[in-house]
């Protein structure tokens, strides 16, 4: 490719010498990998020390929702930077045309398998709180069955308001905001939860966040910002001049 | 709000305020200016309350959740802490000022705005997310929550820096995007190789017990690797000059005075515990060392104005990393002088891009040797980047000088004269290639028409005070100096 | 537990896909080689004794992000089809 | 010693990233060095599950932790990459109405 602008000569012309730089790094970190020494063993046992305290029983759901609850909030950060970013970068560039219609065998899939993505995600969401499953799991399906949609030319993406959409999107980021800064207000630290409403507060997250995550998937795959597609040509134009 | 029995609910604010922001501009699309600079003062005045926080009632710990670590992930905000989010919030507050004056003059001065209110839209948010998570990045003690800080000042930077939509910022986007990519992932295995070896995330205890057992060696060296590709340093330095200097103006400004400072601060904090820097701690200097000699050959060949400057921040990087060796010893005076460069270079070079896009504004180019005569028509933008360039060069009494005196008189003291040396031959590096831009900006050209002036007054007065600061900075340093003490 | 000819064979494959995916010079095999490695990661994770993760993998790992790459794929098909074709004969 | 599985899967996440990361520096495409970047996000994933099985019996549930946000990080900055593939190609190709700049397309 003429315009990626970022051949690198050397390596290509050597590619041995890189083959066996590459192996002895992987040597080393295997080494060190494997080497016996005092292994500190993880956090498993202080997990399952708090575990009765976290209001839920999934030892992964009570990491991800309620000892590390703020690395899942800024992940619901990351995701809507993604889709932030993905929308700048069409709304100024130029649109596609809308994909064709891709058949009758995915749309006799489609009526199949929709119902049953959401009945799984509805299922793994359920499941979240005591076994294998939870809002990303289930956040997935739904962005799956949203890409499904998408694949059929449903347009569901651009039927919905924008408000609507963007709101969905910045749900669960929003919810985690609030949630944290209600801690906050009753003289609590950040994102912690009454032992009485823990498991509640839990739920209501995992929703907030399967949701917001499977839109921000789907609206990931989508890529468009419906707003902008009226003005293609000049969009084109403008993209070419300077800053 | 009533008075909380927690004490350090201050430390969370400064990450909140900017992420709440970022999404009321996101969701309010009719004036997202206006929000953007409400929820820039107010992060700035909570910036400032934890810096006073810090330097009267000493280090301040949040425990978010009510966990407190191995299992949950604790805020640490302690002297270089805090000093490194009050460095943000008045260089942020100081690049929101111009970044709305800059979209206002460009809405105003062309018909085609439809795709400048896109860019404005798209800003403000990534902005405001840029600065939430740089802000986390200063103040988290656990490393792999470090890990989602990096990602997330990754990918906002990207995302601003592909705003201005010209073909090669968008390719050097991509390379930017790749790099912090590979340097994310290499952190990231440096730190399963962290938690393998000492079974917690806390960075704290990780950077207190580097016991040169073969696992940490390897941790530390695949971090701090990671690191150094993100803040570019020397031999990792190729995607920055086109990824700053092709970017919107505030935009390279937010880039090359914040962004790569807060992966340069983690390597600090990953160094600082001193195990390990008596014996490679010249493998950064020497880095260093190259690079302010190499940056300030390419500075002083380039014939644009901003790739001038972006090479020169390929040079100060070099003075971020010379000081490590300094850092053995516990008197705190090596720390003092890397800080005083970081927050120095912070001001100095946010006014100097700040004022090159001006330029470039005004001009519509950016070529040195075309300049002559702009001094006439944005004599404010001209004196900021004359005295963002006295600070570079560590003139008295700029705080450039103040970090440059802290080096070379520890250097000396701990007999490193190879590295006093190299500091004095890289201010006089930077004199040249700063004299080269400073005397195109400010040469004595009359203008025969004066052309109508398209920027707003407020692009030339924030990039003033900006450099006005980097001047005080000089005359105030106990200050900075003070808070930096309490750790 | 013991290694069993089942993990030394799924790791070999995951090696040898991930090996085929970057060697590929074509871009659609290679995508399609990826979403089976993310497939084949999976049912690792399960064997690891992580199904949380097995999930997440099937689901974002190798279905998302492989339609993300398809969809990229063919965008890049209209734009670039004549010049890769060029290149390709340029290599000749 | 004794090889474990989990020992034997860290080895492959570890060899999956070195693969990877070879790629990144060789691959030609764009979109070969996208890929490369998951199979090296891949490879650290696995390599990240297998400290789960640490210590005894009990399975550590900070790293399966981790390994599930990566994932998400990971699908966005991919999505990211992609859509600023598309746009650089979109920008490289000469729109009908408008002369290519030759040099525009390649500085940088």
């Amino acid at each position: 490719m003429v315009n990626s602008g970022r051949k690198r000569v050397s390596p290509a012309h050597r590619p041995w010498l890189l083959l066996v730089l590459l192996l002895l790094f992987f040597a080393a970190l295997a080494w060190v990998y494997l080497v016996p020494g005092s292994v500190p063993g993880g956090l498993a046992r202080q997990v399952d020390a708090s575990l009765v305290a976290s209001g839920v029983s999934s030892r992964v759901t009570a990491v991800l929702l309620n000892f590390r609850a703020y690395d899942t909030l800024l992940e619901c950060f990351i995701l809507l930077l993604g889709v932030m970013v993905v929308w700048s970068l069409r709304s100024a560039g130029t649109t596609e045309p809308r994909q064709p219609a891709v058949g009758a065998i995915l749309a006799a899939l489609e009526r199949l398998l929709l119902p049953l993505m959401i009945l799984v995600a509805g299922y793994l969401l359920w499941a979240g709180s005591s076994q294998a499953g939870g809002a990303f799991q289930a956040g997935a399906i739904l962005g799956g069955a949203g890409v499904l949609l998408l694949l059929d030319s449903s347009p569901f993406l651009d039927i919905l308001p924008k408000k609507a959409l963007v709101w969905g999107i910045t749900l669960a980021p929003l919810f985690f905001l609030a949630v944290g800064v209600a801690a906050l207000t009753q003289g609590r630290p950040f994102l912690t939860y009454r032992f009485q409403e823990a498991s509640l507060v839990i739920v209501a997250l995992e929703v907030a966040a399967a949701f917001s995550i499977g839109l921000c998937l789907a609206t990931l795959f989508a890529g468009r910002l419906p707003e902008y597609e009226s003005e293609p040509a000049q969009d084109k134009f403008a993209a070419k001049r300077g800053e | 709000m009533n008075l909380s029995p927690d004490s350090s609910a201050w430390i969370i604010w400064p990450v909140v305020v900017p992420l709440l922001g970022a999404v009321v501009c996101f969701l309010y699309k009719k004036k997202p200016r206006l929000a953007g600079h409400f929820f820039a003062v107010v992060t700035c005045g909570t910036s400032t309350v934890l810096g006073w926080q810090v330097l009267s009632q000493g280090v301040g710990r949040h425990l978010l959740g009510g966990w407190s670590p191995p299992l949950g992930i604790s805020l640490r905000a302690d002297g270089p802490a805090a000093l490194m989010v009050m460095m943000t919030a008045v260089t942020g507050l100081g690049i929101t000022l111009y970044s709305g004056g800059y979209f206002q003059s460009r809405l105003a001065g062309d018909s085609q705005d439809h795709r400048f209110r896109a860019q404005e839209q798209s800003f403000w948010p990534l902005w405001l997310l840029l600065w939430a998570a740089l802000n986390g990045l200063f103040l988290s003690g656990d490393i792999f929550n470090i890990y989602i800080s990096l990602e997330l000042v990754a990918l906002s930077s990207v995302g601003l820096t592909v705003l201005s939509g010209k073909p090669p910022s968008l390719v050097a986007a991509m390379r930017y995007l790749l790099v912090s990519l590979l340097g994310s992932l290499t952190f990231l295995l440096g730190v399963g190789f962290f938690y393998k070896a000492h079974g917690t995330l806390e960075l704290a205890v990780i950077s207190k017990a580097l016991a040169p057992t073969p696992p940490v060696i390897m941790a530390l060296a695949l971090v701090s690797v990671g690191l150094m590709l993100k803040t570019a340093l020397f031999p990792f330095h190729f995607w920055l000059p086109p990824a700053h200097a092709n970017a919107l103006a505030p935009v390279s400004a937010i880039l090359s005075a914040l962004v790569i400072k807060g992966s340069w601060y983690l390597f600090y904090r990953f160094w600082q515990g001193g195990g390990l820097l008596a014996a490679v701690g010249i493998v950064p200097a020497l880095l260093g060392s190259v690079a302010i000699i190499w940056g300030a050959f390419q500075a002083f060949s380039q014939q644009r104005l901003k790739m001038l400057v972006a090479y020169s921040t390929v040079a100060q990087i070099g003075y971020l990393f010379v000081a490590f060796p300094l850092l053995v010893d516990s008197a705190g005076q090596g720390r003092d002088a890397l800080f005083y460069f970081a927050i120095s270079h912070s001001c100095a070079k946010a006014a100097m891009f700040l004022a090159a896009g001006t330029f470039f504004l005004q001009l519509g180019h950016d070529r040195i040797r075309d300049l002559a005569g702009v001094r006439q028509l944005l004599p404010v933008s001209s004196f900021a980047f004359a005295l963002g360039g006295v600070s570079l060069m560590g003139l008295p009494p700029s705080g450039g000088f103040i970090a440059k005196y802290l080096l070379v008189s520890k250097a000396i003291s701990q007999d490193l004269w190879w590295l006093a040396l190299i500091a004095v031959v890289g201010s006089g590096l930077t004199a040249v290639y700063v004299f080269r831009a400073v005397s195109s900006v400010l040469s004595p050209h009359l203008l025969e028409e004066r052309p109508l002036l398209v920027v707003a007054a407020s692009m030339q007065w924030s990039a003033l005070a900006l450099a006005l600061l980097a001047i005080v900075l000089g005359i105030m340093a106990p200050l900075p100096l003070a808070l930096l003490e309490v750790t | 537990m013991v290694v069993t000819a089942f993990d030394m064979l799924l790791c070999l494959t995951l090696v040898w896909l991930a090996w085929h995916v970057l060697a590929s010079r074509d871009l659609f095999r290679a995508v399609v080689l990826f979403i089976s490695f993310g497939m084949l990661m999976a049912l690792g994770w399960v064997r690891l004794r992580a199904p949380d993760l097995a999930l997440a993998e099937a689901a974002i790992g190798s279905g998302l992000t492989g339609a993300l790459f398809l969809s990229a794929l063919r965008k890049l098909a209209g734009t670039t089809k004549e010049k890769r074709r060029l290149d390709r004969d340029e290599e000749r | 010693m004794a090889l474990s599985p989990s020992l034997l899967y860290g080895l492959t996440g570890l060899m999956l990233f070195v693969i990877g990361l070879a790629a990144l520096f060789t691959s030609p495409q764009l979109l070969g060095k996208i890929l490369a970047v998951n199979i090296m996000a891949s490879g650290i994933f696995l390599f990240l599950i297998t400290l789960a099985h640490g210590s005894g019996t009990l399975i550590d549930p900070v790293p399966q932790a981790m390994v599930l946000t990566g994932i998400v990080v990971s699908v966005s900055s991919t999505a990211v990459a992609l859509a600023l593939l598309c746009r650089i190609e979109a920008a490289a190709r000469p729109p009908a109405h408008l002369p290519k700049k030759k040099d525009e397309a390649r500085q940088g």
